[in-house]
């Protein structure tokens, strides 16, 4: 039987799933939303740089009120403060930089992601655009890239399809999806469940997924 | 490289004529160069193709270009903070061409580096890549996309001394350095106006060979999104 | 990020394996990371294909493992100050690649930006310009040129803290940068290596990123053309 | 009659009528080898900024023994030091300067000038080729290409040529030729001889001359 958590417990958990992708040493990019919490779950034994697109390299925690600098602030235009050894960049240098797969890894949202990796996250037709922002070359530019977002739609419908219905981020770029109730990897041979989350049977979680879903030889049951 | 320095940001903008390309820099808020974009509000040119990663919000940066119907077409890569730019492209009074940040970026660096185009992964199996050159290296594929210029280039800095090098304060360097580059006539917007030599030259982001004219001004540098950390 | 801080020379070369491609940094002789280039000397790997600007002169710097038959292929802009190249050439010992030193910059700086290919004017109607596609843009001809990379970069700066941020000094500055971003290994050699935190983050030209190893050395900075100004 | 200077003179009387191109407020790449002598006759009055290639805007006089610094030097190799409100670069920012048309002027050396302004300056085919350095690219990087050589070749044949025998440097790219006998702009008609040196006569020019030259309705004579 399904869960029933609220939406603020839903993310956390998700996150804080998300959180066990970055290891030791990694640079990672974190897209704006939920997976700019997962920087508030990183364990404290991860030595780990968090690089923003605007151009800096390090991220700090968020400022005490007389630390805020209004030319400081990280993707999503919150004011942040650098952390100890970072370094600032022209948007072009910090670009190049994923571009050129510096990054160890990139945890970004998803509204559907199909069973060959495809992502779809920045627009729906008949909506206004706003842009992709740097989306669109954050996908091609990490060693590892990892969505997190929710395994259903409000309507209950599987966001993890053959096909994205939706406009394209990025063709055959998503390496792993992490929702709340799995994590499931996208391989060569298509879609592997790896971890189910706790509450969730590998049943329930093969129906609500609008793809085919091999079941990992692995499969770890209840890990989050 | 003798620059022009002004006095007064009226005179900065006045060369900027009606369908004029400008590009401006800044990333949200941060950056932007809010006493020019002012003094271009004041002075009412109009039909301008913008470029600038994103426009301002209602009531600031470019946002009251925008307010003011001064912009015809607007070329960045996320415009969402801004209901009025909301209401002109659904009512087909501003036309956006959408690029992927990184894309902007350099297509901007390129402009100011003479690289008529180059190629990206940015953007390939989706919308943007409609009637782009699409090209395999080593077995991925890639779109070719161009360089961007602009008549004009509006930037800020946090210093810069009287031969045009200037030096931005942390994540406020953003975008500008590669728009300096490529404006035909470049504006920048300076906190502090020093004198030639005071500036570190292993320390200067922007080498005034870029710049043609200064303007020393005093920023509001509003704040979107002030994010606090709660006291322990 | 957590980097490799060497205490040998020795130490900091021993993946370097034959066959492998190697950016070395410098300008002349400035810049160039002198250690490191002797303890690939010691080391005796082989079959090297070397992309730098230059190749050293016959007794310093790349010289050295030309001499050492280290080297089969060369890429760089010009290698006129060694007597030992021109020797191996002649006798079809080693391949040489020339490059517009621009070329060569950017291609550097393509390679480690993930950008495959982009255009340039310089070579076009000129025997660079055999076997590239030559491509008209506004009226104007360009080549197409590739990005390079390499397994392993080897750069020299003046300061570099144990995050692998790094500052070059004046000149010294030149290639090392887009090397260091080219490479799959980066090994800094630093003048200085100082603790996290002591660079200033508006003044850093290399991010850590880019660098996975750093060693100090003591350098010898040999001048190539000591031009002094007469007493008045 | 043909005048008979010594080389050094020839070069410095070259050098001296570049300087005139010069203008104040320029930004200006100056060749290895003799374009690096116009830098000792900039005329005090007027502010230029030297380019240099290598990394550095701004090039000083030499330095005194106590200021040499190993890690500053121009294109040439050459010990220099930074003129007040110089600025370094990497060497891609460099020639992203100079392809990006940012200088007003280069002067640059040549070994060879064609009517439609092709350049060779880099090789000879069958001696060591020693690679082409930056001249491919600054030849494509300024405003206004100047070429400074001696008028004919050391077996007394012209270096102003229909075409060029050697192998080019750039293609279409020079826009005035200054020798030891003349000036000479290419212009879209062909070349145009503009001026003429002291001791040297436009019907001599014209036979040391390679090409069909028109001459200048405002021709200047013995202007150096």
């Amino acid at each position: 039987m399904a869960v029933n958590l609220d939406k603020a417990l839903v993310r956390e958990k998700i996150a804080k799933r998300a959180e066990r992708e970055i290891e030791n040493g990694f640079y990672v990019n974190l897209g704006i939303g939920m997976p700019t919490m997962v920087a508030n779950y990183i364990q404290e034994d991860k030595e780990i740089v968090l690089q923003s697109e605007n151009g800096l390299v390090g991220i700090g925690r968020s400022p005490y009120e007389n630390e805020v600098d209004p030319d400081l602030i990280n993707a999503g235009k919150e004011t942040v403060t650098a952390a100890v050894g970072a370094s600032y960049c022209s948007s072009a240098e910090s670009f190049a930089m994923i571009r050129g797969e510096h990054l160890d890894l990139a945890i970004l949202g998803g509204m559907e992601v199909s069973e060959t990796g495809n992502l779809a996250n920045w627009m729906i037709p008949g909506k206004m655009i706003k842009g992709m922002g740097g989306a669109m070359d954050i996908v091609h530019g990490a060693k590892k890239i990892v969505i997190i977002m929710d395994h259903v739609n409000k309507h209950g419908e599987p966001k993890i399809l053959k096909e994205c219905s939706l406009p394209l981020t990025g063709e055959g770029v998503v390496d792993r999806i992490i929702t709340d109730r799995a994590v499931i990897d996208v391989t060569d041979n298509g879609l592997v469940l790896v971890e189910v989350a706790e509450g969730w049977t590998v049943q329930e979680v093969v129906e609500a997924t609008g793809a085919h879903l091999q079941v990992s030889e692995n499969l770890l049951s209840a890990t989050f | 490289m003798m620059k022009t320095i002004y006095t007064s940001f009226e005179e900065a903008v006045k060369d900027i004529k009606d369908y004029s390309t400008i590009m401006v820099g800044g990333f949200g808020l941060v950056g932007i160069p809010e006493n020019l974009i002012l003094a271009l509000v004041e002075s009412k040119v109009k039909h301008l193709t913008v470029i600038s990663n994103n426009c301002g919000v209602d009531d600031w940066g470019l946002g009251l270009l925008l307010e003011n119907k001064q912009i015809d077409k607007m070329i960045g890569s996320y415009v969402g903070e801004n209901k009025e730019f909301e209401r002109q492209v659904l009512a087909g009074e501003l036309e956006v061409e959408l690029t992927p940040q990184g894309t902007l970026a350099e297509r901007i660096r390129a402009g100011g580096a003479g690289i008529p185009a180059f190629y990206t992964p940015a953007g390939v199996g989706t919308p943007i890549a409609e009637g782009k050159e699409v090209r395999n290296f080593d077995g991925k594929d890639y779109l070719m996309v161009t360089g961007l210029k602009a008549d004009f280039s509006l930037v800020r800095a946090a210093k810069g001394d009287r031969l045009g090098n200037l030096v931005y304060n942390k994540t406020a360097r953003n975008f500008n350095p590669e728009i300096a580059a490529a404006g035909t006539t470049t504006i920048a917007e300076v906190e502090e106006l020093v004198d030639a030599g005071t500036l570190d030259p292993d320390h200067i982001h922007t080498p005034g060979i870029y710049v043609q004219g200064l303007i020393e001004g005093k920023q509001e540098k509003r704040i979107e999104r002030l994010t606090l950390r709660r006291e322990a």
